[in-house]
């Protein structure tokens, strides 16, 4: 591995790191009201969120190329506004992750939040505690195999997905070459060795880090089975 | 009958129209799988049911020689035209500084690790002396399409294309500039007969459908030189 | 000082009631199953959407139109019809969960050991919920809300599924504290003699509505529709402390009852005597030779239809006070019992409170 | 006949005990809360994993090493202490799902309709659980079991949650079920009155033990250890079946008593009587002027300590039975009271089953 | 949109629909497993089941292309029992997708079955209901949500993947070349009217199936709300 494999390997995590992170910031809120409230906006919100699937990754680059480019609606604005435009950045490949990623995160935790147990709630609520204080110590305890489906399942598709990024961020060493991409390059210029060692390296750390997380999740959480007496 | 034609990108335009051609006078069926030369080559390794070959990477097709996949010669259709092409209006001739041009600019190029009009652009550049300039504007795509869809969406001011590519209706001279390359060689676009064809009679049919005369204007037409370009 | 005016639609049901319950006293809310007990306490707790009223806390408004104050802002505990412990955090978690901070505790009402020790609940401190059996997850429920000091404690059916000792002993600690605190409790139960126990005001409920209301012992004649069938309730005196081989003399009215001695408090304040009618039976003179040493004078006031075609229910006036007695048909003819008369009512109370 | 010798460990706690359960008749199962009771029913039904040892049913094995019947095909019906309804169904597709084809059904113990009725569930049908009070999720939970048409039916706590009055009309109704199918039924209560009007025998388990079994008779000692203290069950026999007053004649031995008439059915059977030793008063001689109508001989057997210090036990015997009184040491005292002398016992019956 | 569009319309309805109806079958005893068995497998065959996310999806594809082509292990196995290998069929890019979205269904199918009630299903055993009936009128029901999550996630996914396809596919008109592929090929080929077209009509199907699905599922289940008393 030379430099700009390891470059692509910061970058790679940085990112997962990232759109994991802002997709559970994002999704939470977003689930949570999917969840909970029952708006005739609820299944169009909902069917508008797995949209950016259906669409094939390069297609989506492209239209978000034109969007967060300097021409774009998205990339204009922010220009007029003294900013830069986020086509060929780290910014913009993160977008299009978080966007492309987006109902893996939403969908497990709506289903998850539907299921919280309301009689659990309102005890948390006659006995003191607050909206946070519930969230953190009643739906987020509850709702960890939820979280740990989208943050895992958000992780998994950002390290693999690379058609968005390719378009978006233009494989830029350092900035938006990550590794999937390079690993296709690799594998396109018929360099098997190298892209083969890259992937079983992604491979080897992806499995590592879902087997930590799965095996932490294990933890016994009280028997589900025993509940029943 | 039906052939299928695996095609690189950069022939996308000119197999289009010569396969109409073929259509219309010879009354089988032509259908294409356009792809990157390096993926193509890599499914015709793993035996997908391709009749020709068109690569504009003769690394590629070298390998599938290695391999025993070609049921004949080497054909040589031309040389593709590397180009630099701009968003906007430009003016470029040959007295342009391009560092100076590129400066502050995204420019797009395919990925010289595998696409052989980026390696093109990427030796054209180093011979010139500018690459380390310029390489920290370059961003990278998949293929020359790809290239070009970053110039066109507005993203990068400029793109290192194949002419073959670029739209006909956009390839004002205003916008783009030729680069003439000290090897030529490198853009051969060439195209074979595969082992696996299922008529082979009908496949070389056509090889030679493409190597008539009558087409060195079309070929050039699409951005494919058929002779070499002598400056 | 707890108001209540609310209205709440659910389905074909309507709770519509409109009550002030009695601060520093326990409130019983009886009614057959389904005539909204566990609804009022939910709204009173701010736990019911579409709730329309108001809902005053002493001078708070906690619900009314322009203004809602939230669940956790009322400083209430409810024990739910069903445990609904926190299934991810231990039974100690559950019992901290909704503590004042450890400084502000000090001072607190009930003590994180006591409450404890109250509920035995100390085998299972590390436990999760699912390993506790039904009483054992009812019996933390309960700790947790108290331990949460509110300033209002409703409970909804908390004995479900106790044992009766340890249901006594809950109960009796309960008044205890009740008392000590001036807490004010509003106690959902099936059970008359929990109601009997513990409530100072019952609240009788059908359909939604409001039956009727009053003090416990006004209550009395209504908590006996019930099937354990009628019964009284009589306020009692400290008489002059005579205690006699392990009995304790009260004053109903002018007169001396003898009854066992309890753990209750032995201050100055009268207690409540629960007598099923059932229980007493009546004779038309002192009884001699025997075990019943509770005989008191009583004027007959009138009869009641009873349950049983051939009894009747006899209402007798000891002093101010009630007192019903359930007799057959053919007792009261063979002892020609009549209204006026004065007769000789003895019993054994069910129960001193 | 139920036979059960198993073992089955769940952290510090450990069940084991083996019983062999009377085939046709109502066991009740006692003990205080976390006893495990709940456990017991659970490993009978087949719901326990890593149980050990051998349940078998009637000459089948349920649970032995080498064969493990499933739950669902034991024919048995559980209501667990929770209603645990489907909540995704209507409450008529819960109450459905454990029946028997209809084409089956015509022939079977208990029909739809007369279920519907004796739990009132009218009301309800289309509604989901959700939309139930507590003490209607739970009757319909006992209308599932029942509608499954079960061989043994194990109830766990099945009246919690029911009010007085719905939980006398179920019994009733259960008891008469029970009778007409001879129905096998263990039952899990904390209550004395449930298991005293249901039940044939008794089981009473202490740490996941048994603590003793035996007739309803026989343990009336046992449940007295519980707080609603001493009791004693009498066996009656219908009398020369003379009605007078509403009154209806019944043998205590040699000597007749006068009960109010029940709704029970009037076969010849013996029934019991349900006496609280609180309820009974002891005399010297017989009582006159008094609306004590029973009063039976009775001689005094011996004197047993009472909860509370100023009280005795005193044991009688009434022709062969046993019937106990609870008095006062003073009166003890002043009446003179010992083993051997006769008295008269006067008490008014708690319960008629 | 001329016959070839269609054709890959219909090529595309085919594998999503298989890709759905075949995710479901394997991945809901996968799940119930992982959901109810506490192995020591468990942790790692659900991070094996979410390993094929990380790879770019062309790696993979070209992996399968090796596996399943003639000279693979699986393809050479097929060939010397007189079958066809899988590369550039039907078959193959059926197989490439059903791994691809294997994690889709598996994962929130998970969660779904760890949230069920033992309860209810304890109290259906006991009034004689089966296994198969449990889990159909029991189950099912209450993990409904879950299915949905799982079925629409994979079937989205399966419209909008290309990079496995086209690689072990080979964009052949007809036999392998869906949707996506198309609107890519459209898109490579500056035809970019023709994929906007396909873009669209694909967004606005899959919105319309999105939606159905997601308002049929908001109708309620009972409230969860007021199970609290
Ligand atoms: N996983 C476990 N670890 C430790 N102890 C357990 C576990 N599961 C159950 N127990 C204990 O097993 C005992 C029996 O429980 P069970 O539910 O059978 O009691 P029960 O007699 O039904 O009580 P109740 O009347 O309160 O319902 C309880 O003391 C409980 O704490
Ligand atoms: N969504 C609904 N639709 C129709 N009726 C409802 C709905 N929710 C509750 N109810 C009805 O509201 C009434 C009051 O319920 P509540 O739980 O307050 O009764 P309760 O007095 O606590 O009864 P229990 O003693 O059985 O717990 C019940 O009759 C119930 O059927
Ligand atoms: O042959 Mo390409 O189109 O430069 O990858
Ligand atoms: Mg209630
Ligand atoms: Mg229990």
């Amino acid at each position: 591995m030379d430099s700009s494999d390891w470059q692509a390997v910061t970058l790679t995590l940085q990112l997962g790191g990232y759109t994991t992170l802002i997709l559970l910031v994002i999704a939470t809120p977003l689930a949570w009201w999917l969840a909970r409230q029952r708006s005739w906006l609820s299944a169009p919100v909902q069917a508008i969120v797995a949209l950016p699937l259906v669409l094939p990754p390069t297609v989506l680059g492209f239209y978000l190329l034109i969007w967060l480019g300097p021409e774009g609606f998205v990339g204009a604005t922010l220009e007029s506004l003294g900013l830069q435009h986020l086509a060929f950045s780290f910014e913009g490949i993160l977008i299009g992750s978080i966007l492309y990623s987006l109902p893996f995160a939403v969908q497990p935790l709506t289903e998850s939040f539907r299921q919280i147990s309301q009689g659990q709630l309102d005890v948390a609520a006659t006995l003191g505690a607050g909206w946070w204080r519930r969230f953190w110590t009643i739906v987020v305890p509850s709702c960890q195999g939820g979280f740990l489906i989208a943050a895992t399942l958000s992780f998994a598709h950002t390290l693999g997905e690379f058609g968005v990024i390719l378009m978006l961020g233009g494989s830029i060493p350092g900035e938006t070459q990550v590794l999937s991409v390079l690993i296709y390059d690799h594998a396109e210029a018929m360099n098997y060795q190298a892209a083969e060692n890259l992937s079983l390296g992604l491979l080897l750390f992806s499995f590592v880090v879902l087997m930590a997380v799965y095996t932490w999740q294990k933890r016994p959480t009280g028997g589900a089975r025993y509940v029943a007496r | 009958a039906e052939l299928t034609i695996a095609a690189a990108s950069s022939y996308r335009p000119l197999l289009n129209h010569l396969a109409q051609q073929f259509e219309q006078r010879q009354q089988h069926q032509v259908r294409f799988v356009f792809g990157s030369s390096g993926k193509l080559a890599t499914q015709i390794i793993r035996g997908a049911p391709f009749d020709l070959i068109f690569s504009a990477n003769m690394a590629y097709l070298k390998a599938l020689s290695d391999n025993d996949l070609l049921a004949g010669e080497v054909v040589t259709d031309g040389y593709g035209q590397l180009v630099l092409w701009s968003k906007s209006e430009a003016q470029l001739t040959a007295e342009t500084d391009l560092v100076k041009l590129l400066q502050q600019q995204r420019v797009a190029i395919a990925q010289p690790k595998h696409a052989p009009f980026g390696q093109a652009a990427k030796g054209y550049l180093e011979q010139q002396h500018i690459y380390h300039q310029i390489q920290p504007n370059l961003v990278y795509s998949e293929n020359v399409a790809q290239a070009v869809h970053m110039v066109h969406s507005g993203a990068a001011d400029f793109g290192f294309v194949a002419l073959s590519v670029i739209p006909l209706e956009q390839q004002s001279e205003t916008r783009m500039y030729r680069i003439a390359l000290e090897n030529e060689a490198l853009l051969r676009q060439a195209h074979a007969v595969l082992k696996s064809a299922k008529d082979k009679n009908l496949a070389n049919e056509f090889s030679r459908f493409v190597q008539r005369q009558e087409f060195d204007e079309v070929k050039r037409h699409y951005g494919i030189e058929p002779e070499r370009v002598k400056n | 000082m707890l108001h209540v005016d609310i209205e709440l639609q659910r389905g074909d049901f309507r709770l519509q009631l409109a009550h002030q319950f009695a601060a520093h006293k326990v409130t019983a809310i009886f009614g057959p199953s389904g005539c909204g007990k566990s609804t009022l306490l939910r709204s009173i707790a701010g736990l019911e959407p579409g709730l329309r009223g108001t809902v005053c806390w002493q001078n708070n408004i906690w619900h009314a139109q322009e203004r809602i104050v939230k669940t956790e802002q009322r400083g209430i505990a409810l024990v739910f019809q069903q445990p609904h412990l926190f299934t991810t955090k231990t039974v100690e978690a559950n019992l901290r969960y909704g503590m004042p901070r450890a400084s502000v505790l000090k001072a607190c009402a009930m003590q994180f050991e006591d409450i404890i020790e109250l509920l035995s609940l100390q085998p299972f401190m590390q436990r999760k919920p699912a390993q506790l059996s039904g009483g054992q997850q009812q019996r933390v429920a309960i700790a947790r809300a108290l331990l949460s000091q509110p300033q209002l404690l409703l409970l909804d059916e908390p004995m479900n599924g106790l044992d009766q000792a340890a249901k006594s002993q809950i109960m009796a600690d309960l008044k205890r504290i009740q008392q000590r605190f001036a807490l004010p409790i509003l106690l959902v139960s099936h059970h008359v003699d929990e109601v009997v126990q513990l409530a100072d005001e019952v609240v009788i409920m059908r359909e939604g509505k409001l039956l009727s209301t009053g003090t416990l012992q006004q209550q009395v004649g209504q908590l006996s529709l019930h099937d354990e069938g009628p019964l009284s309730v009589l306020s009692i005196s400290p008489g002059d402390n005579n205690q006699k081989d392990g009995l304790l003399a009260w004053q109903l009215g002018q007169q001396t009852l003898w009854l066992p001695t309890t753990g209750l408090p032995a201050n100055s304040d009268s207690k409540r005597l629960l007598v099923w009618a059932r229980d007493v039976s009546l004779a038309t003179g002192p009884l001699k030779n025997t075990s019943l040493n509770n005989q008191v004078r009583a004027q007959i006031v009138g009869f009641e239809r009873a349950q049983h075609d051939a009894e009747m229910v006899v209402e007798l006036a000891v002093g101010e006070q009630q007192l019903r007695a359930l007799v057959t048909k053919a007792s009261i003819e063979r002892l020609n019992l009549r209204a006026g008369y004065c007769v000789y009512a003895a019993f054994k109370a069910a129960a001193l409170h």
